[in-house]
């Protein structure tokens, strides 16, 4: 079943898909970044794939092979009951992916907890903030060296969090301000 | 009033206060923050933030054998510790191409029904007392305690149970199980009465639920939701149905599917769903097979220990497994069970040794949090406690 | 003149020292705990032990000498008032919200006016024949009673609404807004809900109502307020206890919103004392039900010689006077604990309503009933 | 140059060739327990039985040799059988010793019995007992029931040592290996058997019972004990050196290395200092130790002959040529020792007279002319006076107890001394200033042996305390000093070490 | 296998419902019928007077480690290390040392648990080769008031053991060595 989703993907994104494999049942295509987001939106519509739903998204560090990083994505059709897996290998200079947030909001969160544990960036995420760390973090744990026992610097009290009234009204002026122009 | 702590001014639309609710709040269970920003007790804006109990646990794992995995899943949802025990087996047993004896497979369906039910009592009880129905609370945690009992008594612990082994189980069900099952199932039938007695149609509880934290099906696909609170939309996803694992193509359920995605759907899924975890558990006893627990793989499976301690060979078996780990062949896995919360995946990467190179946990409730925003902004403070409790986010799975 | 105070002041340690206090704190211990275990399907407290007859070593005694260990324990805490806490008002708050609570208890009527003659029994009257009324069993007996008591409730506002100001914090804030909001709502309904039972005794003083409670319907039924007033009954019930903030209408508090409301930031015996403050008023509630609607000190056909089992002017099973007075003060108490109890079991069984909720029963459901209730109690009445 | 077919992989190799290593060459193990490259094949132990297609019977590829058009199988399942009965045979009389046994861990036995047998022994009769815990020699123990009488430790002794102290006793399951009458396993290369001792049968007394092999982790360095500069295993746990262990190096010490030099590990863990003292004050961080050494050699205002360096034949190349560096242009000392240990034994296979393990590289940074300024000539020079402040590198001195205690009395004269040490000891209770530096254990260093082969070696573990690498230390101290400093990394000397080297 | 699904019905808001009376009696007719249930007979009180009564722990049940000794009491230990190596928590410490008698030859000289170290997760049990460490002691791990007396050592240790009665060793016992 997903098997032919692979095939698909490959026919129409031939030089994006720089290898697949069905291990033990998982579909996995490895895709090359810049063609991540479009094969996304296409598994997303395209009939008879239909993966609605983004499970999960994780990275993974390869230290000392060439390229270190891969983020990995874990796609899955209610409708079509199906699954696969999509790899991302990022060089370690430079440790970029577009988001996925546009596609399915899941990666939301996702994409942020593989910022905060491997230090991979996602381009035109809307809050790539820390989420299991706290913000003053130094490192990214998950990251192969970095040492398990390695503690972290004291920090300092923080005098002022971000200032959610602040935001609050910014939205709230933002959102008059557009049903002024409505209105008129 | 000092200016700058908070200010309260009459009139004006755009004054809003900022109420941090957590990390230490009687409700936020497992220390979450919300930072709410608040129009009188409307919230207009919702900030979630975990992490408060973040243990390392992937990082925590690489170090580990694939074994001494077990005891930290445990520590994952720890109200259904047997439910990622299985899920974590399940998980390298499919890397290692291993199939579990039937026995096996009827075992963990049991005892994971078990955990799933202390799991949605849990959610149950927990939702009745931070609406402030204490006795409710209390009868569910009394159910609890009785299942945590059978934990026990098959494991050696209540919660922290490290009940599976790759390859089987730790040990087998004790002789009495069955009898003691037969003797808890008449009371938890009577406490789930109770309960439903007690809140399913009190107005005052229903006021509560019906309407507040609703999440339409659309959204919870999008954001990633599954088990109940998928279900509680209108989808009719579940693992055990529609991937079945274990013994569950072979027994006879039933899934609860709500229609709006609002607290009381997803307070009445849990509740139905645990009435089909009893018929589960009832099935798997009266089929359960003989046979042994654990598959016939010496590298995978200790030797017993007479042979430990009486053969060479015996010896050997058991020393490179515990000295080196179980050889896992390098590759990766994705492998995906039902958990009280939804699809606990577990993505594993080896590198042919004794410890994961990667072990990552898809905590079911981690995107559920993500979508909570989204069902509590627009109602009122009081609604984010129902909403907050029935998502059932467990502190030591979402933060690992 | 003097015994005359001095009688109020003893009066008033009767009532206050001897009754409201020792129940309202007791009720603590044996409502919230014991009560709640022996529903709970748990034990309860019973770890503190004292040993009160010796040889019989130290007895939990239904967990009354934990209420002793608390006391004493609030007292050796720290008294914390948050940074930017208005402290003059944080300290005064705890004796702002007990004083009303205590206070209230001036009209109850423990048992009607003692008779120094003899008593004759006239239309389910005691009749006092030759001799003076004493009033021995209420402190006061005023004629605007119930007035009285919506006035001192009026006041117990500002208890809950001041602490949730002075501590500086915002879930004490809230609380505060909260209990104010909720509490000036449900007097009206309160005061609406007792009206009908006014328009039947035709009387403000709360004794006289019990008196009149005695009356017979059709020579067997009781005349009790529940009987003529059923629906003002049920609202007055949930009125009084929006009223006193418990459960189910215990928003201001809701420990799983707003940690603890107004009191979040309350430590020490000034925790203990609002609290007390609210049990005692708890207390009073029952009081003032039994009072109202569950004929106060009356016991069915017992009047002032015995038992009259229908309107007889010679009493069927005659009495002494004390033994009648004993079991009226008994009966009394045994319908405020009832109530008492029933607060528990409610508080126990229910769920908390929602903040907006909460105001739409009192304004949307209870003012409308109420209201209805009052005209067609009007309309009975002036057809009768 | 006969050319065979492994596993269906095509290999050529020399003639007289045995299976085995044209095996290796492919990258295919063959697994044996008497086979040794060092040493003859006596092929006893059949377990490298492979199969060869036209031979009738399964050949051992540790002594057949390979011939052209030779098709060889090591994994078929005849050869798989083959091991399994082989295995079976050998466990029939192996004790249940795995928790008492060092060699648990990495035993031959353990390994192959789990990729091969992992099956439960048919066996039912009872096991033959056999010597326990003899004592075959001073540095080792031998087991007679772990024994498998592969005949390693008999062959080395023969073959490399030529000493020939071990041999079988006895026949069939009662064999065992002894020495012979009245001899012990007592030359300098002894402990070597228990490397090549498949099994656990034969252990060294000093690692018996200290840790368990899978719980250390095993880092390459090499052996400081003399001027041959063996390579080895250095395996520690916990931050502590627990053995060395040969490492095969053709240009230098093959598959040996010498009793002496294994057990100068022990020089790594004993007396050993972390803290950084600068006068009384021991709570310094290293920028305000620097500081305050240099300040204080600047205020004593000395001429260039005042001050005396004292560079070591111990420390690493990187550490000399840095301390050359410091010594020159920033502490501009004016007179140059050299100290290090005392000449020892030597002999014509490994051991080496001289002790040190880089004089060539003291040489190399100091020219050839420092080596005639040793340490009797410091301990003159120091009792002629002349000498105000002295910097001493971390070193062993040549000579006995009293001579130090000497030095240390003479050095306790001085306006400064300055010693850069990993040890305590009298000579750094001394000293003015204690400086705490790594042990080659735990830095990246260059050593030099005596037939010019350099060897660089990684940290395995931490340095105590606040001490850091030699070269690090002289950074710091320049840093102190506020004088531009060119090395200030690993690399940067190395630039500098490989560049003169090419240069000459 | 086909999904059967079950539609979760949503209760209509009838006035039985809406008048909150009849379910909140409801209500109180559960509660009130524990209350009385438990005022009067303490039938279903579950509760466990925990310092006087003690409840039976099953048979499984992990608790306080212990150390089994052989028949001449020696400590059964031989300080493999594979509890230690098992044990995800790293609080069992061992030294090794050589012991006098030639058919013991290892014994640990110092064998320490951290017991509020240790996550009582069994994996040292199931590692013991030798039946020397068990956690059937039936006892569970009590609060400590001060750190040091949370470390069990040796003796501690022993005096919850028992003797083993596992067979060990094949039939090694029976046949001599011959010295």
């Amino acid at each position: 079943m997903s098997k032919k989703v692979v095939t698909a993907v490959k026919k129409k994104f031939k030089a994006a898909v720089l290898d697949t494999h069905s291990r033990l049942g998982d579909e996995t295509i490895i895709l090359d970044r810049s063609a991540l987001h479009e094969v996304c939106e296409f598994l997303k519509h395209q009939p008879k794939m239909e993966f609605n739903m983004l499970m999960d998204v994780t990275a993974v560090d390869y230290l000392n092979r060439e390229p270190r990083f891969e983020v990995v994505y874990h796609l899955y059709s209610l409708t079509q009951k199906h699954r696969l897996r999509l790899r991302v290998p990022l060089e370690e200079s430079d440790p970029v992916v577009p988001t996925l947030t546009d596609v399915w909001r899941a990666a939301n969160w996702g994409e942020r907890e593989v910022w905060d544990m491997y230090g991979i960036r996602f381009e035109g995420h809307p809050d790539l903030r820390r989420i299991l760390l706290y913000a003053e973090f130094e490192g990214h744990p998950l990251r192969k060296d970095y040492p398990i026992q390695r503690s972290q610097p004291r920090m300092d009290l923080r005098r002022k969090e971000r200032d959610s009234v602040e935001e609050y009204r910014t939205m709230h002026r933002d959102r008059a301000a557009d049903s002024d122009r409505s209105a008129t | 009033m000092k200016d700058g702590l908070f200010q309260v001014e009459a009139g004006s639309q755009e004054d809003v206060m900022v109420l941090n609710m957590g990390p230490s709040h009687p409700a936020m269970h497992g220390t979450v923050r919300m930072v709410l920003t608040l129009d009188g007790e409307t919230v207009v804006k919702c900030d979630p933030e975990i992490g408060y109990l973040h243990r390392g646990f992937e990082k925590q794992c690489e170090s580990a054998t694939w074994t001494q995995v077990f005891p930290y899943t445990d520590r994952l949802n720890y109200v259904s510790p047997m439910l990622n025990n299985f899920g974590y087996a399940h998980a390298v047993e499919k890397l290692l191409e291993i199939e579990i004896t039937d026995r096996a497979k009827y075992i963990r369906t049991i005892m994971g029904e078990v955990s799933r039910l202390s799991d949605h009592l849990t959610s149950i009880g927990a939702g009745a007392l931070e609406l402030a129905a204490m006795s409710a609370f209390l009868y569910a945690i009394e159910g609890r305690d009785l299942l945590w009992d059978l934990h026990e008594e098959i494991s050696g612990a209540r919660l922290t149970v490290s009940y599976a082994r790759i390859g089987g189980l730790k040990a087998d069900l004790t002789e009495e199980f069955e009898e003691r099952w037969n003797a808890v199932e008449p009371r938890i039938y009577e406490i789930l009465g109770r309960l439903d007695r007690l809140m399913t149609k009190n107005r005052v509880f229903l006021d509560r639920m019906q309407g507040t934290g609703a999440i339409s099906a659309e959204d919870a696909i999008d954001f990633g939701f599954t088990g109940p609170c998928l279900r509680s939309a209108g989808v009719a996803y579940d693992v055990r149905k529609d991937h079945p694992y274990f013994a569950y193509d072979r027994v006879d359920f039933d899934v609860p599917v709500g229609s709006t995605g609002d607290n009381y759907d997803r307070y009445m899924v849990r509740l139905l769903e645990a009435y089909q975890s009893m018929r589960i558990i009832r099935q798997c006893l009266n089929d359960l097979p003989d046979g042994p627990v654990n598959v016939d793989v010496p590298s995978v499976v200790l030797p017993e220990k007479d042979t430990v301690y009486n053969t060479i060979e015996g010896m050997i078996n058991h020393f490179k497994i515990i000295f080196e780990g179980i050889q896992v062949p390098a590759g990766e896995v994705y492998s995906y069970t039902e958990a009280g919360n939804g699809e606990l995946g577990f993505y594993i990467v080896s590198n042919g040794t004794g410890n994961p190179w990667k072990l990552r946990v898809r905590p079911p409730c981690f995107y559920m949090m993500g979508g909570i925003d989204r069902m509590v902004e627009g109602g009122m403070i009081a609604d984010i406690i129902p909403t907050f409790d029935t998502i059932n986010m467990i502190g030591g799975e979402i933060d690992r | 003149m003097l015994t005359d105070i001095l009688l109020i002041l003893l009066k008033i340690v009767a009532v206050v020292l001897l009754f409201a206090m020792p129940i309202g704190s007791l009720m603590t211990l044996l409502g919230d705990r014991k009560q709640s275990s022996m529903i709970q399907n748990r034990v309860g407290p019973n770890r503190a032990r004292l040993s009160i007859i010796p040889g019989l070593g130290r007895l939990p005694l239904v967990g009354i000498p934990h209420f002793l260990a608390d006391g004493l324990k609030m007292i050796f805490k720290e008294d914390a008032i948050p940074d930017g806490a208005d402290r003059t008002w944080h300290n005064i708050v705890p004796a702002m919200a007990l004083f009303p609570a205590i206070v209230m208890w001036a009209v109850i009527p423990f048992h009607d006016h003692y008779c120094t003659g003899e008593i004759v029994v006239q239309n389910y009257r005691d009749i006092c024949v030759e001799g003076q009324t004493r009033n021995f069993f209420s402190i006061a007996n005023l004629d605007a009673g119930l007035l009285y008591v919506f006035a001192i409730s009026g006041v117990s506002v500002y208890g809950a609404a001041i602490a949730g100001w002075a501590s500086n914090a915002k879930y004490s804030l809230i609380g505060g807004l909260r209990s104010s909001a909720q509490m000036i709502s449900y007097e009206v309904s309160m005061a609406l809900s007792v009206a009908g039972a006014i328009l039947i005794y035709g009387t403000l003083n709360l004794n006289e109502m019990v008196v009149q409670q005695g009356h017979l319907i059709g020579g067997w039924l009781p005349m009790w307020g529940i009987v003529v007033q059923p629906l003002a009954f049920f609202i007055f019930l949930g009125a009084m206890m929006a009223e006193t903030k418990r459960a189910p209408f215990d928003m201001p508090e809701g420990e799983s919103e707003i940690v603890a409301g107004y009191f979040t930031e309350f430590s020490s015996m000034k925790f203990a004392v609002i609290q007390l403050s609210e049990y005692v008023a708890t207390v009073f509630v029952g009081a003032l039900i039994a009072t109202i609607f569950l004929g106060g000190w009356q016991v069915p056909y017992l009047y002032g010689d015995g038992f009259h089992f229908g309107n007889t002017p010679t009493a069927a099973l005659e009495l002494p006077y004390w033994a009648v007075i004993a079991l009226r003060i008994g009966a009394f108490s045994f319908k405020t604990i009832f109530i008492l109890w029933l607060q528990f079991m409610l508080r126990w069984t229910l769920p908390r309503f929602r903040y907006d909720q909460v105001m739409n029963l009192g304004w949307k459901i209870f003012l409308p009933l109420s209201l209805a209730n009052l005209v067609i109690t009007a309309f009975v009445v002036a057809i009768l | 140059m006969p050319t065979a077919t492994i596993n269906g992989k095509e290999v050529t190799v020399p003639r007289g060739t045995a299976i085995i290593r044209a095996a290796a060459m492919l990258g295919i193990n063959v697994p044996h327990f008497c086979y040794h490259p060092a040493l003859s094949a006596p092929a006893n132990c059949r377990m490298c039985l492979v199969e060869v297609e036209k031979a009738r019977k399964l050949e051992p590829a540790c002594y057949l040799k390979v011939t052209d058009g030779m098709v060889v199988h090591t994994e078929s399942e005849k050869v798989v059988a083959a091991r399994q009965a082989v295995l079976e045979f050998i466990l029939i009389n192996h004790p249940v010793d795995c928790p008492i046994c060092d060699q648990a861990g990495e035993c031959k036995l353990q390994d192959y019995y789990m990729a091969y047998d992992a099956k439960p022994s048919r066996l039912t009769t009872g096991k033959v007992g056999k010597v326990k815990v003899y004592p075959i020699g001073p540095e080792v123990v031998y087991d007679g029931e772990r024994c498998i009488l592969c005949t390693r430790c008999v062959r080395f002794c023969d073959q490399i040592t030529g000493t020939s102290e071990l041999t079988v006793v006895d026949r069939g399951d009662r064999s065992e290996i002894r020495t012979f009458p009245g001899r012990e396993l007592d030359n300098p290369y002894s402990m070597n058997v228990t490397d090549i001792c498949p099994v656990g049968a034969l252990t060294t007394r000093d690692f018996r019972f200290k840790c368990r092999v899978w719980l250390m982790t095993s880092t390459d360095s090499i052996c400081t004990g003399c001027a041959r500069g063996c390579s080895v295993h250095l395996d520690h746990y916990l931050g502590e050196t627990q053995r060395y262990r040969p490492r095969f190096n053709p240009e230098v010490n093959e598959y040996w290395m010498c009793d002496e030099g294994r057990l100068s590990y022990k020089r790594l863990n004993a007396n050993r200092s972390g803290a950084l003292r600068v006068g009384e004050r021991d709570d310094l961080s290293w920028p305000r130790a620097a500081r305050m050494i240099a300040g204080a050699l600047a205020d004593a205002q000395l001429q260039p002959d005042q001050i005396a360096f004292v560079a070591s034949a111990d420390a690493s190349t990187e550490a000399l040529v840095a301390g050359h560096e410091y010594a020159l242009n920033i502490l501009r000392a004016g007179r140059f020792y050299w100290t290090g240990r005392a000449d020892g034994e030597g002999d014509a296979f490994l051991r080496c007279a001289d002790r040190n393990p880089n004089r060539a590289g003291l040489v190399h940074s100091f020219g050839e002319q420092i080596l005639e300024r040793g340490a009797d000539r410091l301990l003159k020079d120091l009792k002629s006076g002349g000498i105000r402040a002295l910097f001493m590198m971390s070193s062993a001195l040549p000579f006995g107890r009293e001579a130090v205690e000497e030095l240390a009395a003479e050095a306790r004269k001085l306006d400064i001394f300055i010693l850069a040490t990993s040890h305590a000891g009298s000579l750094s209770s001394a000293a003015t200033v204690s400086l705490p530096v790594a042990k080659h254990s735990e830095q990246t260093g260059t050593w030099v042996n005596i037939d010019g082969v350099a060897q660089t070696v990684d940290a395995a573990y931490a340095p105590p305390g606040v001490a850091i690498a030699d070269w690090d230390v002289y950074r710091r101290l320049a840093a102190g000093a506020d004088a531009e400093w060119p090395l200030d990394s690993v690399d940067a000397i190395h630039a500098r070490i490989f560049s003169d080297e090419a240069a000459e | 296998m086909a999904v059967t699904v079950t539609k979760i019905p949503r209760p209509d808001r009838s006035l039985w419902v809406q008048s909150y009376v009849p379910e909140v009696m409801r209500g109180l007719s559960i509660t009130s019928k524990q209350f009385f249930k438990n005022l009067f007979t303490k039938k279903d009180v579950v509760t466990i007077q925990y310092p006087e009564v003690k409840r039976d722990y099953p048979e499984r049940y992990r608790g306080l480690h212990r150390l089994m000794y052989r028949d001449d009491g020696q400590v059964r230990c031989v300080a493999c290390m594979c509890c230690s190596t098992a044990c995800p928590a790293n609080c069992i410490h061992i030294e090794a040392a050589e012991h006098d008698d030639t058919s013991i030859e290892k014994y640990p000289a110092v064998f320490v648990i951290d017991e509020l170290r240790c996550i009582v997760c069994g994996m040292c049990v199931e590692a013991c080769p030798c039946d020397a460490i068990r956690m059937d002691s039936g006892i569970h791990t009590h609060p400590f008031y001060e750190r040091d007396t949370a470390f069990f050592d040796k003796p501690a240790l022993l005096e919850l053991g028992g003797p083993s009665v596992a067979h060990q060793g094949g039939d090694m016992k029976g046949v001599q060595g011959h010295h």
